[in-house]
């Protein structure tokens, strides 16, 4: 058996990226989420949107070449590509609600064998941090979900049932986590990558949910 | 044409009196009215509920967490009252712990639609977002073609405080890039609606009506952010 | 007893809008309001708005000087005026629902002592036209009414009660016609102002409502 | 990126298949897709259904009206099914009261509304207009803040037929004036989105973000007006 690795935050977010298709409008999440920005493939055009009313910006800026007046929906600086447009708010969620977007990706954690997320609220602090995502996650056609498989505790945050308020009900449709990339299926949660060195029933301890295991289960694959 | 040129953010916030609402815009930093959210800290109105994104930042700008802090706020409504990651603890933060300020949670997009909602004279509206959780809790749900939806009702305003790129004397403005996210419709939606702006305030005719993002007739007072104002 | 006179058209509406204050935002109907906008005071400014999203338009375009893409309600050629500024539909009846509008003037069949008003729609006729007639009503803050005090048929149109189906119940607030200026109160009209040579019992004989005539009742001013 | 320009009117409306809802913007004769609808009546299709203003004027050029005289609608939803003028007796007018025709009196706001609500994923909206009227009856009625409002449903479109001043290959659109009128509303709300553009398509990036009025994810296809086709 080949030695047992966790997928770095970039791998997990470069594979998801790997599963959008040319000319989808995504929208991607602050904190981890944001990374799958830097997957690049020349065969397809991606269109960036955020929740502050950009469509179609491209990359960070780099040191020097910052415009104040341009960024994303974490407040980094962005580049602008030909094509980008912006928009006030309630137009930018037109395009949300409206179902423009092809895909969200947001960090959680939780995420429930139904579907259910929670990303915005810990019963212990008081008051929530909700942004964008509970128009997101009812609004776009796809909900991805890039996360660690466990807290640093080491408690599983893949459930039979979210314990933490929800942010959307069964809205998710694919999971990455640095053990797996899951989708989730009526019948509930589907391995269909694994991370180098572990095995269906390695990861399934590490999970509360039952997990489907496929014939055809691969290795993770990093590039498409 | 009637004169809404303010010659400082101090002027133009004078009157402001306690127990009102104020529109703060702004997002990642951007189109955030801090010089008049400035003069509004020095005017020293209190009991002010605020509309904001969120509450203020960690960072050591002028926001409205600058009057949270102070003192001056008795009610936050915004789409984050808790950081997404604890380490971000705000005045805001330790105030709502403490019971000392309230807050209403809020997801961003009900927000903008609720201010376009009392900018369009509209009575309310069915929005599927929030549906299934705890937020929905308490609110009328309907089913539209489909699909479930929860009542969300406008979010009127007495002030609101505006970033604007450029405008001209009608009142007239042009918001630049990421800038303009929340305020066109702040600017809308507030009875009494305060610029401040980024470069010279420009002769009525000057701006071309085609590029115009906010028209005249919703704009009340406006300033030219002086050189020693805040930029950033 | 002096000469009996009609009213023009013109001279109603100038008569309407000598009511105009300084920095209203005006909205006007098509047909006969449209001719308010030939008063002019300089020692106001008025600002004209349009259903089609123009606000701060100026006088009608004079021949060779028409602008294609620039026309007011009425669909007739109109030119820009400084500060004029153009929006969307959905974006211009914000402005009215909103209550942007100080005042509108539009056209009607019918008034009624309650401020009911008629004008979209003849029950021996198939259909109605109604346009922003009934948003305008329901948004702006105050509804002028110019008609003809009669029908072609001598009937009056100045009512106890509307007989067509209304546009607004309980809106308008003044009302000029042929024969005189009225106040909608909520006691019912009160004739301001009479047509020259025309007394109040004259004009009262051509009204089914009971008109109220105050004390300080004056022949029509064409100057204020 | 992906192409949106088609060579001909021809073209571009040539899948339209018979049933469907058309969106027909322009007021006052401008902002009216002439060459896209002559297209679509050369093409035939029919049993639509047609979103619009009115239902065509008394003059002679194309617009909806010329799909009505020419049999291939079968109903209007739009804020004038009569003329406010008798004397304006249209092709729709005649076959209207011989119940050729089917059609839907919309005030215009509550129009302009509808079409917003079916591009913001909006269930529905309370509105104050029409109460009181004929209109009203049988509508669902609910007072907010102490008056009466009536609910309205959104109105989606499969075919958005749009006129443009200028548009770039990313589809991003710009209107002129008051030809914006009804485009950006139905250009949003339409399924699929044809655009007839009075300028020549420039490359993505030639026009200024912060004077788009529709962005380009919205537009699926684009046509140059040629010199021989309709342009007033």
């Amino acid at each position: 058996m080949a030695e047992k690795v966790k997928l770095e935050r970039q791998a997990m977010c470069d594979r998801l990226a790997m599963e959008f298709q040319d000319g989808w409008i995504v929208n991607l999440g602050v904190g981890m989420p944001t990374l799958c920005s830097n997957y690049s493939d020349s065969s397809r055009e991606i269109i960036n949107h955020a929740e502050n009313g950009v469509i179609g910006y491209g990359p960070l800026a780099k040191e020097g070449e910052e415009d104040r007046h341009l960024v994303n929906a974490g407040g980094q600086k962005v580049t602008p590509l030909p094509g980008m447009a912006c928009v006030h708010h309630a137009d930018s969620f037109m395009m949300i609600r409206g179902g423009m977007i092809d895909v969200t990706v947001m960090g959680a954690y939780e995420v429930s064998e139904n579907g259910d997320f929670a990303n915005w609220r810990i019963p212990s602090r008081k008051g929530g941090g909700i942004g964008g995502a509970m128009d997101l996650a009812a609004g776009a056609k796809r909900v991805f979900i890039a996360m660690e498989h466990t807290t640093r505790d080491g408690a599983t945050k893949v459930l039979k049932k979210c314990t933490l308020p929800i942010t959307a009900p069964g809205v998710v449709k694919m999971l990455v986590t640095d053990l797996g990339l899951f989708e989730i299926t009526p019948q509930g949660f589907k391995l269909l990558e694994h991370a180098p060195g572990w095995s269906p029933e390695e990861i399934q301890e590490q999970t509360e949910a039952k997990l489907i295991i496929p014939d055809d289960l691969k290795e993770f694959r990093f590039r498409s | 044409m009637k004169n809404k040129i303010y010659k400082t953010m101090d002027d133009a916030v004078a009157d402001i009196p306690d127990g009102v609402t104020i529109f703060s815009p702004g997002f990642g930093g951007v189109g955030v009215p801090r010089n008049l959210l400035a003069a509004l800290n020095r005017q020293g109105a209190k009991d002010l509920t605020g509309v904001s994104n969120n509450a203020g930042t960690v960072d050591e700008h002028v926001d409205i967490g600058t009057l949270v802090e102070a003192g001056q706020m008795k009610k936050m409504i915004c789409a984050f009252t808790a950081a997404t990651h604890p380490s971000q603890v705000t005045p805001f933060t330790k105030m709502y712990n403490d019971g000392e300020i309230d807050a209403e949670l809020v997801p961003q997009g009900t927000l903008a639609e609720r201010l376009r909602c009392a900018a369009a004279g509209i009575g309310g509206f069915y929005t599927p977002t929030s549906v299934g959780t705890e937020l929905a809790e308490g609110k009328e749900h309907r089913e539209f073609n489909g699909r479930m939806h929860v009542l969300e009702l406008p979010l009127p305003g007495d002030y609101g405080l505006i970033r604007a790129w450029k405008a001209d004397t009608a009142g007239n403005l042009v918001f630049r890039l990421t800038q303009r996210n929340f305020n066109p419709l702040m600017a809308m939606a507030a009875t009494v609606t305060i610029v401040e702006v980024e470069n010279d305030i420009v002769e009525a005719g000057e701006l071309d009506p085609d590029l115009i993002h906010v028209a005249g007739i919703y704009v009340d007072r406006l300033v030219r952010i002086p050189e020693d104002g805040i930029w950033v």
